[in-house]
């Protein structure tokens, strides 16, 4: 099992969707595949849907928490939309939720960015 | 019924998964629930990463040791490595404490292993290495009844 | 890549589906072809099976050793146990050939063993124990990039 | 991953299949099952339908050979059917072809011992 990652620009939003584990193995994957995309100067948002993750540790808050560091430095928002409630918890743990915000889906998501 | 099992591997991060993987598919043994399942899995790859990155620097020499115990629904859970040990166990413990922030960790592996076992201990000596007992009682009937 | 892993568990029939799935999820790094996993975790199946009936006699204080070693796409795996031992060798590796009928042990398993790897070594000594080394060698052009 | 067994008899026919993995941990439940359906007069033969099963190694061929022996003391056969490649070759290796007939569905086995 490993991690496969969907990226996608929409607008000024990259929409990142993980399938698959998200550990510090795989980090470190998703690290460099969305730095990549955020080389593009349209970029400014990213939304995260978690949807067919079906394992994350505190590895994958770390590279959120590292990839909302730099979309917001840009003015960015990150938003994280249909994560199961094992993520909810880890979430929940670190304060994630303080900074990031939750939607129930990828289109609602998408929506409160102006795209879609 | 009691059953252990010792898992060794190379320091490698593609191990990470092999041992979650390994662990689960012991303790599956005991019928624990999904959430208890996910819990354990968890666990084992916050002590498993921290024992490639902070015990060897991902020096994949390095050998990463397992211990698993099931009795009576109680699982016991060691990991151990021969690395960089921890100076001030304690604050390692802290909430969001990291001594590699560049390496994006966010600091919660301890706190996770506290919130996901009834138990923890961390025993270590700097250049000697660190050893992290866990221990776990599972809900289910089937666990208790065994 | 070289990467390598322990396991030691319990002498318990429930550890033999235990030790194909980890064995195999081992394995899985080298991406296998799917006849490749099957025979390797047949073959452990075997050798952990014989270690557990015959090495043992079923008494659960025993314990099993598997060790693997992967590089550059060839598996070597150890399967070790401080058992019974075993006193013509020759003889037992015939096919058909087994002191457990009354068990209904088929006498298959070493067949297996030599078709499914490209070497097999066994050691034994009465009193002392039984040494299975196996080994075989992808085909898989991952594994052999690797 | 265990073994599921369904039993059922079909006229003198002891239809059994098998799903998941026939090990030496498993094979002992499989033998206590058939053996206690074959205490029933009626039964003489076995049609054992393998399609989902995942996994076997010899001591399969071990239990399935124990049954083979209990039916032909009663002058019955045994059939076995759907059964993957792997476990083919495990069937081959051990000569067993010789004394189980193999069919390709578990209806055309049925048919050839005169039931469904
Ligand atoms: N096995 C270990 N060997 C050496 N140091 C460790 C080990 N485990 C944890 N530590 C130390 O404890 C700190 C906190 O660990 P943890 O809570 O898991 O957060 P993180 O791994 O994100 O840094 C680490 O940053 C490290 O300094
Ligand atoms: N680990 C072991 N310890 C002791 N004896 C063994 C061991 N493995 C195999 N043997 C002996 O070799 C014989 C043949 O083994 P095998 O070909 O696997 O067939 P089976 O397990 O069906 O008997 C066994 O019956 C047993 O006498």
């Amino acid at each position: 099992m490993s991690l496969v990652m969907d990226l996608e620009r929409k607008g000024s939003v990259l929409l990142v969707r993980l399938e698959g584990e998200l550990d510090h193995h795989t980090a470190e994957k998703l690290r460099k595949q969305v730095e990549g995309h955020l080389t593009n100067a349209n970029v400014k948002h990213i939304v995260l849907n978690l949807k067919q993750l079906s394992f994350m540790d505190s590895s994958g808050l770390g590279v959120i928490l590292g990839r909302y560091k730099q979309v917001k430095a840009n003015g960015g928002e990150m938003v994280v939309c249909a994560i199961s409630p094992a993520v909810k918890r880890l979430f929940e743990m670190s304060g994630l939720f303080k900074i990031i915000r939750l939607e129930e889906s990828e289109q609602f998501a998408l929506k409160t960015l102006g795209v879609a | 019924m009691r059953n252990k099992m010792d898992l060794t591997f190379s320091a490698l991060s593609e191990n990470e998964s092999f041992a979650r993987v390994t662990v689960g598919a012991f303790i599956a043994q005991l019928d624990p629930t999904m959430d208890e399942m996910t819990e354990i899995k968890t666990v084992v790859s916050e002590a498993v990463t921290n024992s490639i990155i902070h015990g060897y620097h991902n020096e994949p020499d390095g050998m990463v040791y397992i211990h698993v115990t099931l009795d009576q629904g109680t699982i016991e859970l060691t990991v151990r490595d021969e690395g960089m040990g921890i100076e001030d166990i304690d604050e390692a413990r802290q909430p969001l404490y990291t001594t590699k922030p560049e390496l994006e960790r966010s600091g919660m592996g301890f706190t996770i292993m506290e919130n996901f076992m009834d138990e923890i201990k961390v025993i270590s000596e700097p250049m000697i290495g660190t050893t992290v007992y866990l221990k776990k009682h599972l809900t289910n009937s089937k666990a208790i009844c065994n």
